[in-house]
C-alpha cells in the first residue's frame, strides 16, 4: 500500500475548478515530481493534501487512514510537512524561533536534533539566527521555510516550489539535501517544481498536470525522455537560446 | 497631593492595565478590535454580586463570585467566537466585519445588563474592610494593595504563558502568519477561542477589583474604561503585553494629575491628546518595535 | 549614454551593512543584470533606486538628477519604474485596471473635469484604456482584462506587473526577478518578451537567477555578494571569473548547467 | 436548495449591475414620489434622517471602503459641521446659503490638519487618533460653555429659508435633504470613476505599489480625508437647521460607531450597499420604538446575526462596474465563438 494515496480530488474555488479529479500516489521512500505549466493545479493539488484549501470531493489515503477534511493540525500530526510556497514564514520571529515552530508537535530533543540538521543543510540560517525573519532575503526565507517544514522529521514532506528564488549554488544544494534527506530518515517526497530537469533528476516518477487534469504519469526517465514533455516544460539549451535569441 | 495623585492614577491604572492586557492579546492573535472586550468588565463586576447575593455577602462569597464571574465572562466570550467571530473567518470575511460584529456584540451585552439590572447605580459590598495606611503625605488603602498585587500576579502570569509555553508560541504564529501556522500543527481555532477565554476573564477580574474598589457599579463603566483601554493598548505599542501594562498606567496616571491640575472636565480630552501626539510622533507605541517591512 | 549613474552607494539597517559601496552606470538601450547569492544586497538596490529606501552614503544620479531624497511617486514620474519580487498587484482591480493605475503619470486632468465629466476627460479615459489594451496584449493577458488579478496564475500575474510598470511609460523598467516560478518554456518565452521590450525602447536593468535567461540576455552583469560588488562586465567575463563561480555560480552546477541547459 | 437561491441572487445582482443607472433612476422617482404615500410629520422627518445618515455613510465609504482608512471619528466633523451652523445662524443669522458651506469648510479645515499630522500613520492608528479626536471635540463642545453652551447645547436654530422662501415645512425639508444626498452621490461616484478613483483604490489594495507607479499617496490620503469630512459637514449643518437644535451627545464617538456599521453593514466600498445599509440602520430605531427595553439589545443581535451570515456586508462582493463589463466581455465572445469560456477559467 502506498504512503499517500490520492484519488479523484477535485478542488473549487468559487466558480473556478482549480483541480479537476486526480488520482495520484507516492510510495514510502520516493521522491514523485508534480509538473506543469503556471497555473495547471499544482500548488492546489497540495494545499489540498493538508486540507488548507478544502478539497470539494475525492479521498486522501495516508498511512492506512483516511484524512480527507481532516483539520491540518491532525494531518500534520499524522506526518505530514509541507514547505510553502511563497515564504511563508513567521516574520516577527527570529530565525531560531520560526525553526522552533517547526517542532511544534515535537519534543525538545526532536527540536535540538532538527534545528542541527537544518543549519547543516543551510549555513546562513546558522548566521542569521538570531534576526527576525521578516528581515531575511527572499531566498533566505525560502530556505527557512524549506527547513522548518524538516524540523518535525516527517515521514511524508511536500515541496512548494523549493528552488523559488534561489541562488543556482544553493539550488544544488537544496536538491542534494532532498535526496539526503531521503535517504537518511526514510522520508518520502512530494516535490513541485518549475526547475523540472533537476526535479526529475532526482524523482522516481513524475505526473504531468494540465488545466487540473493530470496528462501524463511516468517513471521520470521515461519523462526526461518525452518529446512532448521536453518541448513543454523543459525547453532548450542555453546556448540553443541565444542563438533563437540573436 | 502629587504623591496621592500619582497612588490614585497608578490604582486606576492597574484597571486599564488589565483590561487592556486581554484587549491587546486578541489584537495579537487576530489583529481584531474587540469592542466587546470592555463589557465584560461590567458584565464580570455585575455578575460578583449577583453571586455575592447568592451565597453570601463575605469573603468567601466574594471569593466564590468572582471565581463564577470569571467562568461565566470567559465562556460566553469563547462562546462568542465559537458561534459568530470564527464563523465570519471561516467564511473569509473582512476583518472589519468582524469589528462590527462585536460592536453588535458589546451591544448586546451591555444593554442586557442594563434590562437585567436597571440602569441605576447599585452598590458593591466590600467585605474586606481593611481601613487604610499612610506613607508619607498620601493615603493608601489596603484595597489598592490588593488590586495592585493580584494585577501584577496576572500580569506575570499571562506574560509567561505567551512567552515560555506552547500555547502561547502558538499565539503568536497565528498572529504572524495563520496558514502557516496550521500547517505547523497549531490548532488554530482552539488557541483562538482560548484566548478569547482568557481576555475576557481577565477583564471581568478587573471590572470585580475596581468594582470593588469604587464601591459602586454604574452601567455606563463599560464604555468609559473601553475607549481608555483601547488607547492604552495603542500607547503601549499594541499587541506587546508590558506595553499595554505601561499605556494603562500612563493613561491612570496622566488622567488623574489632569483631574487634579487642570479640570476634571478636559481629563479624558487631554489623555487623548497626549495620545494622538505620542501615536504620530512614535507610530509604534512606547515599546513596540520597528520592523523593517521587506520589500 | 549614460542614463543612471551609481556611485558608492552604501544603505545600513541598524548594524547591518546591506549594500556597500556599489557602483553601477546604465546606458540607454541597455539590458543590465544584477546576479548573487540570496540576501547579497541586489533587491534593496532596486529600493534604494526607486526611493523606498534611503542610502546611507553615495549618490544615485538619473540623467544628471540626484535621486537620494525623491520618494517613490516622483522617482516614478521621471521615469524609472519597476516589477517586485513578491508580487504586489492591486488585489481588488481588475487586470485592465491593474495597468491603467500605472497611467497615472501620464495624464493631467483638472478636478472640474472630473466633477462635469467634460468630452476632453472621457477622451483622455478611453485614451489610457486603449493604451492598456495594447499592453495586455503583448503580454498575452488581453483574455484576462475583466479578471481579478489574485486570479491569475503566478507566472501571468508576473507579466502583468511588468505591463503595470511599462504603462508607467518610463525610460527604465526595474525588474526583480522575473522569471522567478516559471518553467524552463516559459522561462525562454520571458527572455524573449524582455528583449522586444528592449526593442520598443525601454532601458532594462534585471535582477534574476535563472542563468540561462542571464547570459542569454544580458548585455552586462553585476555580480553582488555581501553587499560588495564582486564582478562586473559582459557574460562571459562573470561567468568564468572564478570569484563569482565561488561565491554564486558553484562547480556543480556549472556541471549541470551544460548537462541541464 | 441553497445552490438555487445562491444562484437567482446572482442573477438579481448581474441584472441590477448591468441597468445600475435605470435602477437608480427609479429609486430616484420613488424617492421623489414617496412623500405622497407618507405624508405625516412623522414619516417625512424619517425619511430626511435616512437622507442624512445617507450622506454620512457614503462620505464615510470613500473614507474607510474607498481608500481603506477607518475612521471612528467620523461624527466630531458632523458635529463640527452641526456647530458651525448653529453658530453661524444663532449669532450672525445667517441663511443656509451661508451656513451649509461654513458648515462644510469648517469640518474641511479640521480634517486636513488632522490629516495633515497624522494621516501617515498606520490604518489602526488612525482608527484611534480619529477616536481621540472625536472625543476631544465632545469634550470641548461640552466644556466651552460661553461658545457652544455645554451639555445644554445650543437651541433655537434658525429656520431653513432660501431667497426669502421658507422651506422649513415637512415637504421641503425631505426634498433639500434628497437634493444634498443626490449632490453627495454624484459627486463622489464622478470622482471615484475618474483617474483619482482608480489611484484610491490602488492605495487600498497596495500602497507600496501605488507609490511606486507614482501615485502619490499622502496627498491622495489627505484629500479623500479632508473631502469625506467635508460632506459629514454639510449633513452636520443641514442637521443644525433640521432640528434647530445642536447637542454635543448627538456627535459622539457611539455616532461614529454607528456610522461605520452603516458603510460595513451595506457593504464596504459599494455605493449602493452603503445607502441601504444607512437607510436600514436609520429606520431600525423607529422600527424597534416599540420594544424600548429591548431595542438595543435587539439592535445589536441583529447585527451580529447580519454579519456572520454575510460577512462581506449585504453588497460588499459586488463590484457593479466590474460585473458589468465582465457580463458584457462573456456575451461578447459567447457571440463570437460560441462557446464557453475555457481561456477565462484556465
Amino acid at each position: 500500500m502506498p504512503l499517500l494515496e490520492v484519488s479523484d480530488l477535485r478542488v473549487n474555488y468559487g466558480a473556478i475548478t482549480a483541480v479537476q479529479g486526480i488520482d495520484l500516489f507516492v510510495e514510502k521512500g520516493e521522491i514523485v515530481t508534480l509538473l506543469g505549466a503556471n497555473g495547471a493545479g499544482k500548488s492546489s493539488t497540495l494545499s489540498a493534501i493538508v486540507n488548507l484549501v478544502k478539497p470539494s470531493s475525492g479521498k486522501i489515503m495516508f498511512d492506512g487512514q483516511d484524512i480527507t477534511w481532516k483539520p491540518t493540525a491532525n494531518i500534520v500530526e499524522a506526518g505530514i510537512s509541507q514547505a510553502m510556497e511563497g515564504r511563508q514564514i513567521f516574520p516577527r520571529m527570529t530565525t531560531l524561533e520560526n525553526l522552533h515552530m517547526g517542532g511544534y508537535i515535537s519534543t525538545k530533543e526532536e527540536i535540538e536534533v532538527g534545528i542541527e540538521r537544518a543549519y547543516e543543510l543551510f549555513p546562513i540560517l546558522k548566521e542569521r539566527s538570531k534576526q527576525m525573519a521578516g528581515t531575511l532575503s527572499g531566498g533566505e526565507q525560502q530556505m527557512l521555510s524549506i527547513a522548518r517544514a524538516l524540523i518535525n522529521n516527517p515521514k511524508l514532506l511536500l515541496l512548494d516550489e523549493p528552488s523559488l528564488g534561489l541562488a543556482p549554488m544553493i539550488i544544488q544544494d537544496v536538491f542534494n539535501a532532498i535526496v539526503s534527506i531521503r535517504d537518511e530518515f526514510d522520508t518520502s517526497i512530494l516535490l513541485v517544481e518549475q526547475n523540472a530537469r533537476v526535479a526529475l533528476a532526482i524523482s522516481s516518477r513524475g505526473y504531468v498536470m494540465e488545466k487540473g487534469k493530470i496528462v501524463i504519469a511516468s517513471t521520470a526517465e521515461k519523462l526526461l525522455n518525452d518529446e512532448k514533455v521536453i518541448h513543454a516544460y523543459l525547453g532548450g539549451e542555453s546556448k540553443a537560446l541565444r542563438e533563437e535569441l540573436t | 497631593m502629587l504623591f496621592q495623585q500619582l497612588i490614585n492614577g497608578l490604582t486606576i491604572g492597574t484597571a486599564y492595565a488589565l483590561v487592556t492586557i486581554g484587549f491587546t492579546m486578541i489584537y495579537g492573535v487576530l489583529e481584531l478590535t474587540n469592542f466587546a472586550h470592555s463589557s465584560y468588565y461590567m458584565l464580570g463586576a455585575y455578575l460578583c454580586v449577583s453571586f455575592m447575593n447568592l451565597i453570601g455577602l463575605d469573603v468567601l462569597g466574594f471569593l466564590l463570585g468572582t471565581i463564577g464571574a470569571i467562568l461565566v465572562c470567559g465562556t460566553i466570550s469563547a462562546l462568542t467566537d465559537k458561534l459568530a467571530l470564527g464563523v465570519i473567518r471561516k467564511r473569509g470575511g473582512a476583518a472589519i466585519s468582524a469589528l462590527l460584529c462585536t460592536i453588535g456584540i458589546q451591544t448586546v451585552i451591555n444593554n442586557a445588563i442594563i434590562l437585567g439590572y436597571g440602569s441605576e447605580t447599585r452598590q458593591f459590598i466590600n467585605v474586606f474592610n481593611l481601613g487604610r495606611f499612610k506613607i508619607g503625605p498620601a493615603t493608601v488603602s489596603w484595597m489598592q494593595v490588593i488590586i495592585a498585587t493580584v494585577a501584577i500576579l496576572i500580569m506575570l502570569l499571562l506574560t509567561f504563558i505567551i512567552r515560555r509555553t506552547k500555547f502561547g508560541a502558538g499565539m503568536r504564529a497565528i498572529s504572524q502568519n495563520q496558514r502557516a501556522a496550521q500547517m505547523m500543527g497549531v490548532k488554530v481555532n482552539k488557541i483562538i477561542q482560548w484566548t478569547f477565554f482568557i481576555s475576557a476573564s481577565v477583564s471581568a477580574l478587573s471590572g470585580v477589583l475596581i468594582g470593588m474598589y469604587y464601591r459602586t457599579l454604574e452601567v455606563n463603566m463599560a464604555t468609559v474604561v473601553g475607549s481608555k483601554a483601547f488607547a492604552a493598548a495603542l500607547l503601549g505599542g499594541i499587541g506587546e503585553l508590558p506595553g499595554a501594562v505601561i499605556g494603562g498606567f500612563v493613561i491612570g496616571v496622566l488622567e488623574s494629575f489632569v483631574a487634579g491640575y487642570v479640570s476634571s472636565g478636559y481629563r479624558d480630552a487631554i489623555a487623548f491628546a497626549v495620545l494622538i501626539v505620542v501615536l504620530v510622533v512614535r507610530p509604534q507605541g512606547i515599546l513596540g518595535k520597528k520592523i523593517h517591512h521587506k520589500v | 549614454m549614460k542614463i543612471l549613474d551609481i556611485s558608492h552607494l552604501t544603505i545600513r539597517f541598524g548594524g547591518l551593512t546591506a549594500v556597500n559601496d556599489f557602483d553601477m552606470s546604465v546606458s540607454k538601450g541597455e539590458i543590465v543584470g544584477i546576479i548573487g547569492p540570496n540576501g547579497a544586497g541586489k533587491t534593496t538596490v532596486f529600493n534604494m533606486l526607486t526611493g523606498i529606501y534611503t542610502p546611507t552614503s553615495g549618490t544615485i544620479h538619473y540623467r544628471d538628477i540626484l535621486l537620494n531624497n525623491r520618494q517613490p511617486h516622483e522617482i516614478a514620474k521621471m521615469g524609472i519604474c519597476r516589477t517586485f519580487q513578491n508580487i504586489r498587484l492591486f488585489d481588488k482591480m481588475t487586470v485592465i485596471e491593474n495597468v491603467m493605475v500605472a497611467s497615472h503619470t501620464r495624464t493631467a486632468e483638472r478636478f472640474i473635469n472630473i466633477l462635469t465629466r467634460s468630452k476632453k476627460m472621457r477622451k483622455t479615459e478611453a485614451a489610457v484604456e486603449s493604451n492598456a489594451m495594447t499592453l495586455l496584449e503583448l503580454v498575452g493577458l488581453a483574455d484576462y482584462r475583466y479578471e481579478y488579478a489574485p486570479s491569475l496564475p503566478y507566472g501571468l500575474q508576473r507579466k502583468l506587473e511588468i505591463a503595470r510598470a511599462m504603462a508607467a511609460e518610463p525610460e527604465i523598467i526595474l525588474l526583480d526577478e522575473p522569471a522567478a516560478g516559471m518553467n524552463d518554456r516559459e522561462t525562454s518565452e520571458m527572455a524573449k518578451f524582455i528583449l522586444e521590450i528592449r526593442d520598443m525602447g525601454f532601458t532594462v536593468v534585471l535582477i534574476e537567477h535563472d542563468m540561462r535567461l542571464v547570459m542569454g540576455i544580458c548585455d552586462r552583469v553585476y555580480v553582488l555578494n555581501f553587499g560588495s560588488l564582486i564582478a562586473e562586465g559582459c557574460c562571459e567575463d562573470v561567468k568564468t571569473n572564478p570569484a563569482v563561480i565561488e561565491a554564486y555560480l558553484g562547480k556543480e552546477v556549472q556541471l549541470n548547467a551544460s548537462t541541464r541547459s | 436548495m441553497k445552490k438555487l437561491f445562491s444562484k437567482s441572487i446572482k442573477r438579481i445582482i448581474e441584472k441590477w449591475a448591468v441597468n445600475e443607472w435605470k435602477v437608480a433612476f427609479s429609486c430616484l422617482i420613488i424617492a421623489l414620489a414617496l412623500p405622497i404615500v407618507l405624508n405625516t410629520r412623522y414619516l417625512l422627518s424619517v425619511m430626511t434622517i435616512c437622507c442624512v445618515n445617507s450622506i454620512l455613510a457614503v462620505s464615510l465609504n470613500m473614507l474607510t471602503g474607498y481608500l481603506g482608512i477607518t475612521s471612528l471619528g467620523h461624527a466630531a466633523f458632523y458635529g463640527l459641521g452641526a456647530y458651525t451652523a448653529a453658530i453661524l445662524g444663532t449669532r450672525f443669522e445667517l441663511n443656509i446659503i451661508v451656513t451649509l458651506p461654513a458648515g462644510m469648510i469648517i469640518a474641511g479645515i479640521a480634517a486636513f490638519l488632522l490629516g495633515l499630522a497624522a494621516i501617515r500613520a498606520p490604518s489602526r492608528h488612525l482608527a484611534i487618533i480619529t477616536l481621540g479626536f472625536c472625543e476631544i471635540v465632545k469634550i470641548v463642545e461640552l466644556n466651552w460653555f460661553s461658545f457652544t453652551g455645554g451639555a445644554n447645547g445650543i437651541h433655537s436654530v434658525p429656520r431653513i429659508s432660501l431667497l426669502g422662501w421658507d422651506l422649513s415645512g415637512k415637504y421641503a425639508k425631505y426634498y433639500l435633504a434628497l437634493f444634498l444626498l443626490i449632490l453627495t452621490i454624484s459627486t463622489i461616484s464622478l470622482i471615484m470613476h475618474s483617474k483619482i478613483g482608480r489611484a484610491i483604490y490602488s492605495i487600498r489594495d497596495n500602497e507600496i505599489a501605488a507609490e511606486s507607479m507614482g501615485v502619490n499617496v499622502f496627498s491622495y490620503k489627505l484629500f479623500v480625508f479632508t473631502f469625506s469630512a467635508m460632506f459629514a459637514g454639510l449633513a452636520g449643518a443641514f442637521y443644525a437647521h433640521h432640528f434647530s437644535y445642536v447637542s454635543p451627545l448627538s456627535f459622539t464617538f457611539e455616532q461614529s460607531i454607528v456610522l461605520l456599521s452603516m458603510v460595513i453593514l451595506g457593504g464596504i466600498g459599494s455605493m449602493p450597499g452603503t445607502i441601504i445599509g444607512a437607510i436600514i440602520l436609520s429606520l431600525l430605531p423607529e422600527l424597534l420604538r416599540d420594544f424600548t427595553t429591548w431595542r438595543q439589545v435587539i439592535y445589536g443581535a441583529i447585527i451580529v446575526i447580519l454579519m456572520v451570515a454575510r460577512p462581506s456586508g449585504m453588497l460588499g462582493k459586488y463590484n457593479f462596474k466590474h460585473i458589468r463589463q465582465q457580463v458584457k466581455y462573456s456575451k461578447l465572445l459567447t457571440k463570437n465563438e460560441n462557446k464557453p469560456l475555457e481561456k477565462m477559467t484556465g
